[in-house]
């Protein structure tokens, strides 16, 4: 495909992860998100917040597991165990609370993780279980009737890191690319952007002149610093937004990351952007490089 | 491929015992052919009784059946296996998986000890459905089990877990013992429901049972979509509608877990 | 018909013939010497690369009488084996055609009935006659039964005593008295729930050491070769080796033979109030002259258990899996009890009961002492015999189950530092010379001159320990060929082995106004005759000699 | 006793199979001399040989000899493409060799009683259990509750051989209670109060027998009349229950009730001791089960099919099988019942039976047999499942045994 904007000669560095999907139904859109927002709330990044979460998608009623408005939820960590503690507080927290919520399995795997397993204690001997065709289902009374959730749900490997770096003139037209592109592929099955609002705008490196720190800021995307540091910026960057983008397998990203460059080129904003890059360490790190110019091919 | 299809040759004046039907699916069709079948006191190969065409084990049809054979499906495991026509007794008994649908009426024992997959009679059956099998000291143990007539007496006895369906009416000293499961039944029930119960769901039409319970208060009960939404999908057809349901609870000889949904 | 088993290694451990390359020469379903032979030899098999022994002997193993057929009815659900095609019934409670199918092809050809209820004995030696193969015989069960307790309470002398012991024998046509819980099964109708050694029970106030006592002097003075079969007191109870060394003391020395002693040997110890008694029990075993013993080893998995322990099988029915159980009081005689149960690798009880069971074996010194049993189907089913050989003489394989049981059970047990390796030797003499000496069993157990032809034949090529005792080559019982290559090839029926003591016939006054009184059949209806035996029932009985004759 | 014709006999026409029944023999005639068992007399009694009785074989209606009727059943035996066995009633030994005669025949084998066999049995299937057997009863039991209605007519000995006899060892029968609880009549009451005893006739409608049990077992406040029942239980040192399973046939469900009466003994029994003691099996129901059971497994309704064979309560229901004519020859073998048997016309019916047998229609083969305890010797379980008693030879006429005759027709060429 021949692009507009000029697309870097570099690679995204992605990792290997452990990711589950799950899914939030309520009585009506309004209190599924609010559920599915609270529950993916502070997940920004494994670094600080254990988990790394977002909203796949909406979910219409013909295909929600109960027929009501619902969400779907991945959550990406780099452990079992991590994942396991993170989804059980947060669906204990974000889910159970959550007036008219009820909360389902949203992949098979070989090996399942605790969903509702020890939430149901909640009920506190109250709780009724289920068991439908191979799954099985606690009922635990809460004061707006029962809240249904499922015992487990499956585990699988999945990757996270893809990114796409925007490199544009000004912060508006930087902004407003990352839209953009996260609009496009916001309903794209299997792809989590953690970040708030999908963008993150501090990229960083590896390690720092602070003994205490593992990371720091990604100087050499930062257009304030370009004289100061090597810097991969040309002279008419003024703002460098991040896109990160979580997805079950190597193609889900590959995917995500050509349908967002895609739609920026597009846009009529494309003009103010100077470039498409991507974040990576080197190759040293990482156990998936996504080629940008290889992807868009 | 098409369908492997049995069509009796002769009628039956014995009782058969096609419990082997369920191993098909290993086998080719020329071992199905030969394979050995006992009629009345002699050893036969089931193609002296049946016609036998097709390829696809895994799709197993049975055309012009009658209640003459027994165990049709029993310890069955995967694939489908459609009867067109009455089984015997103990259809479904033992069941593990994969679908099976009857086309008639059953007799007795159906799908006695079934722990996995679907059954379906588009008909009648027996006594004892769902109960105890031979080999087993619980009824259901898993899987959903569909009728669409009428049940007979002692139905669903001793039931672990999984989910039973009548659409019709069932006789006496249905749901004794159960343990555990969900019931629905949108018919009329006989004589003695539900005795010596310890948990267990039902979803019933008929209301001269909720005497034996506490009612609820009326609340939303998350479950209730989900369940109805579940089993429309999975039996391919409108077994349920969502209606309002009237909840009553803790069965005065169980423990508070028990509960009856009463359709309103 | 003469028969040759030519060249083979052969193990006859009453003649001291250990590994020995000869020939055995059969004749008329007995061994013969060479020079005895009289016309030709009709056929030889070539034992070049077989080991042969005589044929081995369970003498303790619950395999008739109403027990077993409840525990057949109960558990129908086991009886899906539709595989097999002698018959559709599990091996945890088998039909009794099963029964005598599993044992030949094990090289078992004598079994012994160990709580056969005198009121119970037709229906048990009716059951036993329709098990094909091999010689059956049983235990009368004692010491429980209302008349005796009575005598006892009265004061009874001990001649009386004995003349009742010997008629029991008669009547039940047994070979041995076995006593379960003594006085406790009585006691537990009287609604006590144990009673230990020293306790005197409720209403006749009569103490299991005295039950023991009288009747251990009963079977020395009677000559009976078999001595008291004894169940002890507080069977699987926590600590209950006390009461196992009591009962032993009770004895006061006189022969006395305690069967399963691995449900015998638990220690209250450590942490969990649980712990093995073993290094104990097998001290007093290595000491006391005149006792013997046999295991009871529990394998993992299901299994069902059967006891005249009316009172400890009511206790322990909260761990009946699956859930349902029987206690059945019994005619004034005796009780029963049938509680499946299933013996898990995960319980740190259940482990430790194997590894107590495991170190009696490996602590005892003397292997005419020590029979290899399972108390089947109590501790396992008797088809696990040649897994339980090959824990006895593999020590690697032993450590190997030992390390996977959970912790807790290792830090209780010695097993690990018992480095023993039971020898073909050794296992021969607890599966076959020692248990025919012990019942009195002068043609069996041994392969000299004109004992019964009953031999089984290993193949040496079998590496493995397991296959090797499961698969005999050929298993020969009463001179014919019955095993060859692990399939029937001949259906023969055993024959039923007895004692039959003197006794005054006084003793059958006395009780046939018992009977009459409080009975709800006759006397003449309870005992079997040696024609009912034969006629109606339809075993032949075998009588063996007591060891001397009534003073 | 030999000299004056007078002998005992072991009575195997009901469940109890009392063995102190005096009977004269004179000329094959017997006679029962023993008193005050009217009730059995006449069902003993009817063994006699009547001017009535088929003392020779017969098909249809022509009497033939004993081997032309041995070879015309074998002859149809071979031809026949399935067979059921039917027992009304055999020794150990008739059992023994109907098993033979179907592992080589490929038959289906029940007992006519096995409805109520699964009725008991259902009880240790299920869950636990504590019985007892008569003699236990007879001297330990200090109150003993009937239930149901009929149990005091079907076993009529019950009463002075094991509920309310003269001696007892361990407890004072002076102080022994008896409780009928159920549906009772008149006549069966007068049966109980035979004898002066504590007896409670406490009348109710038999659906209901699990809710009072439930109530008596609680601590809600009772009627008068409940109250008093409570206070014997709650007294009692050793507790049996009896009944009859077929009282409860004309209950909504039997096996609930009578899984509420073992209920209500096992809970008894946490403080107390109680047990069970379910009368049973006029037809010889024990015997069978228990010898069918040490040789198949199963209880009841076996199938054999060339090498093996399976058991299926519903598949293997004799009664359901002939109904239908799901089999063209039926072998009912009856030698201690006294009522008449349903034979089904539409197909083959070899009747092996005792000279006395009726039948609805003629057989298509009738095989007179002796009966067991009169003609020759077996062995027969009584109720308890526990003692089994030796059958005696009592009369000298040349009938075969059960045993003898299934041999016989064993022997079909195959």
């Amino acid at each position: 495909m021949k692009s507009k904007i000029t697309i870097d000669n570099t690679f995204a560095e992605a990792f290997n992860m452990k990711a589950s999907r799950i899914l939030v139904t309520a009585d009506n859109l309004k209190w599924a998100k609010h559920a599915a927002i609270s529950l993916t709330g502070f997940a920004t990044s494994v670094i600080a917040c254990g988990v790394e979460a977002g909203i796949e998608c909406k979910l219409s009623r013909k295909i929600s597991p109960d027929g009501r408005d619902g969400y779907s939820i991945l959550l990406f960590s780099m452990s079992r165990s991590a994942l396991e503690k993170q989804l059980e507080t947060r669906v204990g927290q974000c889910i159970l609370t959550c007036p008219t919520t009820a909360v389902f399995s949203g992949m098979e795997g070989d090996d399942m993780i605790p969903l509702g397993k020890n939430l149901r204690y909640f009920g506190d001997g109250h709780q009724i279980s289920k068991k439908i065709g191979q799954k099985r289902f606690w009922r635990v009374p809460v004061m707006d009737g029962e809240f249904l959730c499922e015992e487990s749900t499956g585990r699988v490997p999945a990757i996270g890191g893809g990114n796409i770096i925007i490199l544009a003139q000004d912060r508006v037209s930087c902004l407003k690319a990352c839209e953009t592109a996260i609009e496009s592929i916001e309903n794209q099955p299997n792809v989590i952007t953690p970040f708030p609002g999908g963008v993150v705008r501090s990229g960083s490196k590896v390690g720092s002149k602070y003994k205490s720190l593992i990371a720091s800021t990604n100087d050499e995307f930062c257009p304030t610093l370009r004289n100061i540091v090597k810097s991969k910026l040309s002279k008419n960057v003024g703002c460098v937004m991040e896109i990160v983008i979580n997805g079950l397998t190597r193609d889900d990203i590959e995917i995500a990351m050509r349908t967002a460059i895609k739609a920026i080129s597009k846009n009529k904003i494309s003009a103010k952007i100077v470039a498409v890059s991507a974040g990576n360490y080197g190759g040293k790190l990482g156990q998936h490089k996504f080629y940008l110019k290889r992807i868009l091919k | 491929m098409s369908h492997l299809t049995l069509k009796p040759k002769i009628k039956f004046k014995f009782r058969l015992d096609l419990n082997s039907i369920s191993s098909f699916q290993s086998m080719s069709v020329n071992r199905v052919k030969t394979l050995p079948l006992m009629y009345g006191n002699k050893e036969v190969r089931y193609k002296d009784l049946f016609k036998i065409t097709g390829t696809d084990s895994l799709n197993i049809v049975i055309k012009s059946s009658n209640e003459m054979m027994d165990n049709v499906g029993k310890n069955f495991i995967r694939g489908n296996l459609s009867v067109h026509g009455n089984v015997g007794h103990c259809c479904g008994s033992e069941m593990k998986g994969g679908k099976i649908t009857i086309f008639g009426n059953a007799l007795n024992r159906v799908a006695s000890g079934i722990s996995g997959g679907i059954l379906r009679v588009n008909g009648n059956c027996g006594d004892y459905l769902c109960g105890k099998s031979n080999h087993k000291n619980e009824g259901i143990n898993d899987g959903l089990v569909i009728i669409t007539g009428n049940a007979g007496d002692y139905a669903i006895q001793r039931m672990r877990r999984g989910i039973v369906i009548v659409k019709g009416n069932v006789g006496k000293n249905c749901c004794t013992e159960i343990i555990s499961g969900t019931v629905i039944i949108t018919g009329q029930l006989g004589k003695n429901f539900a005795n010596k119960i310890k948990r267990g769901t039902f979803i019933l039409k008929e209301s001269k049972f909720t005497k034996n319970y506490t009612k609820s208060n009326v609340c939303e009960y998350n479950f209730m979509p989900f369940l109805v939404k579940h089993l429309n999908q999975l039996s391919q057809d409108k077994i349920l509608s969502l209606k309002s349901f009237q909840r009553f609870n803790s069965h005065k000889t169980a423990s508070n877990l028990s509960e009856l949904f009463l359709i309103r | 018909m003469n028969l040759k088993l030519q060249g083979g290694k052969v193990y006859d451990p009453i003649n001291n013939v250990y590994g020995k390359r000869m020939d055995v020469y059969i004749n008329d379903g007995k061994i013969i010497k060479k020079n005895k032979i009289k016309g030709k030899i009709n056929k030889i098999i070539d034992c070049s690369d077989k080991i042969i022994m005589p044929g081995a002997i369970d003498m303790h193993t619950h395999i008739g009488g109403g027990k077993v057929n409840i525990a057949r009815m109960m558990l129908e659900e086991l009886h899906h084996d539709h595989n097999d095609s002698c018959d559709s019934s599990a091996i945890i409670a088998p039909t009794t055609i099963k029964t005598g199918i599993k044992y030949i092809q094990m090289g078992y050809t004598s079994c012994f009935e160990p709580a056969l209820l005198p009121i119970n004995a037709r229906q048990a030696h009716s059951e036993m006659a329709d098990i094909p193969f091999v010689d059956k015989g049983g235990y009368a069960l004692l010491g429980n039964d209302d008349f005796f307790l009575d005598l006892v309470k009265k004061k009874a002398s001990q001649s009386l005593i004995n003349d009742y012991v010997a008629f029991i024998l008669n009547a039940s046509q047994c070979i041995g008295i076995k006593v379960v819980n003594p006085g406790g099964i009585n006691a537990f109708k009287f609604n006590q729930r144990a009673l230990d050694v020293d306790e005197k029970s409720n209403y006749y106030d009569i103490t299991p050491r005295t039950i023991i006592k009288i009747l251990t002097k009963a079977i020395y003075d009677l000559g009976i070769p078999h001595p008291l079969h004894v169940h002890c007191s507080n069977l699987g109870v926590a600590g209950n080796y006390l009461s196992t060394i009591e009962t032993i003391k009770a004895a006061e020395s006189l022969p006395i033979h305690l069967t399963h002693i691995q449900f015998q040997s638990y220690g209250n110890n450590g942490d969990r109030n649980f712990s093995s008694a073993a290094p104990e029990i097998s001290h007093y075993l290595n000491k006391t002259k005149n006792l013997t013993c046999d295991v009871g080893q529990i394998m993992f998995g299901q299994t069902v258990t059967m006891s005249g322990d009316s009172m400890s099988q009511h206790k322990n029915h909260h761990h009946a899996h699956p859930d349902k159980w029987m206690c059945m009081d019994i005619e004034c005689d005796a009780g029963c009890g049938v509680v499946p149960f299933r013996y898990s690798d995960k319980s740190f009880v259940n482990g430790l009961q194997w590894a107590i069971g495991l170190e009696v074996f490996l602590l005892a010194k003397d292997p005419w002492k020590v029979f290899l049993t399972t108390d089947h189907p109590n501790g396992g089913p008797f088809t696990s015999y040649p897994h339980l050989i090959k824990l006895l003489m593999d020590r690697s394989f032993r450590n190997d189950i030992f390390e996977k049981l959970p912790k807790s059970v290792q830090e209780h047990s010695i097993l690990k530092s018992l480095k023993r390796e039971f020898t073909l030797k050794e296992i021969c003499i607890m599966t076959r010379s020692a248990p025919a000496k012990i019942l009195g069993l002068k043609n069996k157990g041994s392969l000299g001159d004109n004992c019964d032809a009953d031999i089984t034949i290993y193949d040496q090529n079998k590496k493995d320990i397991e296959d090797f005792f499961a698969n005999p080559s050929h298993v020969i019982k009463d001179g014919k060929i019955v095993v060859k290559n692990g399939k029937i090839v001949n259906y023969i029926w055993g024959k039923t082995q007895t004692v039959k003591p003197e006794y005054d016939a006084g003793i059958e006054k006395i009780l046939g106004k018992f009977f009459d009184k409080y009975h709800t059949m006759k006397l003449d209806n309870f005992k079997i005759s040696d024609d009912e035996m034969t006629n109606v029932i339809g075993s032949e009985i075998k009588v063996n000699e007591c060891i001397h004759k009534r003073k | 006793m030999k000299s004056d014709n007078k002998r005992y006999i072991t009575c195997p026409f009901c469940s109890l199979h009392c063995d102190d029944i005096q009977v004269e023999v004179n000329n094959n005639k017997f006679k029962i001399v023993s008193e005050n068992i009217k009730d059995c007399t006449s069902k003993i009694e009817y063994f006699n040989i009547k001017k009535t009785s088929n003392l020779t074989a017969i098909s249809k209606y022509k009497k033939i000899n004993f081997n032309t009727a041995i070879n015309a059943a074998r002859k149809m035996i071979s031809r026949s493409e399935d067979i059921t066995l039917v027992n009304h009633g055999t020794d150990v030994n008739g059992v023994r060799s109907l098993l033979n005669f179907a592992a080589s025949h490929n038959c289906v084998v029940d007992h006519v009683n096995s409805k109520y066999l699964y009725r008991n049995l259902g009880i240790i299937q299920r869950k636990g259990y504590m019985a007892t057997s008569l003699t236990e009863t007879r001297n330990r039991s200090d109150v003993v509750i009937l239930f149901g209605n009929n149990i005091l007519k079907k076993s009529p000995r019950l009463i002075d051989k094991v509920i309310l006899p003269k001696h007892s060892l361990c407890t004072n029968l002076k102080s022994r209670k008896l409780l009928l609880v159920g549906d009772f009549d008149a006549q069966s009451v007068k049966i109980a109060k035979k004898n002066k005893h504590h007896i409670e006739n406490f009348k109710i409608d038999l659906n209901d027998i699990p809710e009072i049990l439930t109530k008596l077992m609680s601590d809600d406040k009772l009627s008068k009349n409940l109250e008093g029942i409570r206070k014997i239980i709650k007294k009692s040192k050793y507790l049996v229950a009896s009944w009859i399973t077929s009282d409860f046939d004309k209950c909504n469900d039997p096996d609930y009730v009578i899984s509420s009466i073992s209920d209500f003994i096992l809970s008894m029994n946490q403080t107390s001791r109680a047990a069970c003691m379910p009368i049973a099996g006029s037809l010889a129901d024990a015997t069978s089960s228990q010898t069918m059971s040490w040789i198949t497994g199963f209880p009841s309704r076996v199938k054999f099919n060339g090498k093996s064979f399976f058991h299926d309560r519903s598949i293997c229901d004799s009664q359901e099988i002939i109904r239908n004519r799901n089999t063209d020859l039926a072998i009912h073998i009856s030698t201690v019942n006294h009522n008449k048997v349903e034979l089904n016309d539409k197909i083959k019916n070899i009747f092996i039976g005792h000279i006395n047998s009726t039948f609805n229609i003629k057989p298509d083969i009738f095989i007179p047999v002796g009966n067991p305890g009169i003609d020759h010797r077996g062995i027969m379980f009584r109720t308890d499942n526990v003692v089994s008693v030796l059958l005696d030879k009592i009369r000298e006429i040349e009938l075969l045994s059960t045993q003898d005759v299934m041999n016989m027709l064993s022997e079909v060429d195959n």
